[in-house]
């Protein structure tokens, strides 16, 4: 399951209707991702992405985590467009037999997510300044500890 | 003619998020070039093309990628997602 | 916060709560335990306690992830009783400014809650059978990787 | 006198929740070793103590873990939460 919306959502809703339909898996794992506060004070987040690119490039790290654990199932939901502090920008969960597969796939996706997905964010500060959010090193260092 | 588009300040630099642009370039790296030397804007946006992504018809590809059979090639930022 | 109790209780409006209160912690991990039928089909599980000792150990394991990781907050709901196929058993979440340590700590939760909280379960099967759910050596291997 | 709890199979085998044991045990196994004695149904519960687990107040201990000051031993099994 895999949704990119500008829409809020509302991340127990989608957790329960995700938990809901499973009948051999016991074990799910979720990360929800929270607009932060920045210390210069942030008025919004705005997030663009490749939509051309974007489904395809979720849906393929989904196969591979599935390819890789033994997954019931996952969801990807991550928004686009304008957000503000407090807001949800993204949610993954998936649902396993066993809770060591269902934390690890979760993991992976976010690892992927963060550095192969094409989101790019921007943060505008309450004054106005806006800067563009820099991928870091850690980010890119997470990734290979699945090669 | 190919489509090139660009993302976040790479969008933002070259003050245009998509257009057609008529190449015979073989690689990424020759359409770089040939942008970079068009006007100081993408002379901008490519100065350090170690922080530039490059995805030929949607998926990730290096800058020595050939451009054969291409019909989309979009320039961004290291993504941040999540 | 912690909850030990028998009442069922909705994992989407806890993940909600939980999360609703954070200001500078932008990552939230969280773990649902479901109660999956058998192959010799599960009529239901029953959860025992010591109730004196479940509210202490579950705190303590609180306090020391909270010491060990960068954490603002962290839930576990655990039930006891009896619960049919379907039902939520527990609950883990943590909140971090980072998502390495919500997902660091809500693994070691779990990993301690299994084999150092005082929950035993047993499962009754469709025919009557009742068996004491035995600990894997899996489960007592993984608090190793703690130390 | 010493509060005894026993959970699970030990409470099943035992065929009791809780007593009040009188007792002058040193040691947790002291302990054990006077109540197999006592009944075939404090030996089959404690026939393999590498599947018992013990609490004194609440704390988990070992088989040598001394009894002065203790209020409540807990027996039980490996626990299975989570």
């Amino acid at each position: 399951m895999l949704r990119v919306d500008a829409a809020a959502f509302d991340p127990g809703a989608e957790l329960n209707a995700f938990s809901a339909g499973l009948t051999t898996a016991g074990a799910v794992v979720s990360f929800t991702g929270i607009v932060r506060d920045t210390p210069a004070g942030l008025a919004a987040m705005e997030i663009e992405h490749y939509p051309a690119m974007t489904g395809p490039a979720i849906a393929e790290m989904q196969t591979t985590a599935a390819r890789r654990w033994d997954l019931a199932a996952s969801l990807v939901i991550h928004r686009h467009g304008r957000l503000e502090p407090g807001e949800t920008i993204m949610m993954v969960a998936t649902a396993a037999p066993h809770r060591a597969a269902a934390f690890a796939a979760t993991e992976y996706l976010m690892d992927y997510l963060k550095s192969r997905a094409p989101f790019w964010k921007k943060e505008i500060a309450r004054d106005g300044t806006e800067t563009w959010v820099a991928a870091t090193p850690e980010d890119e260092d997470a990734l290979s500890r699945w090669d | 003619m190919i489509d090139v588009v660009y993302f976040a300040w790479l969008r933002e630099r070259i003050g245009l998020p998509r257009e057609q642009v008529e190449t015979r370039a073989e690689t990424v790296a020759d359409l770089v070039a040939e942008l970079t030397a068009r006007e100081p804007r993408y002379a901008a946006a490519f100065a350090d093309t170690a922080s530039v992504r490059v995805a030929l018809d949607q998926s990730l590809a290096g800058f020595d990628a050939p451009l054969s059979g291409v019909r989309e090639v979009a320039f961004f930022p290291p993504m941040t997602g999540g």
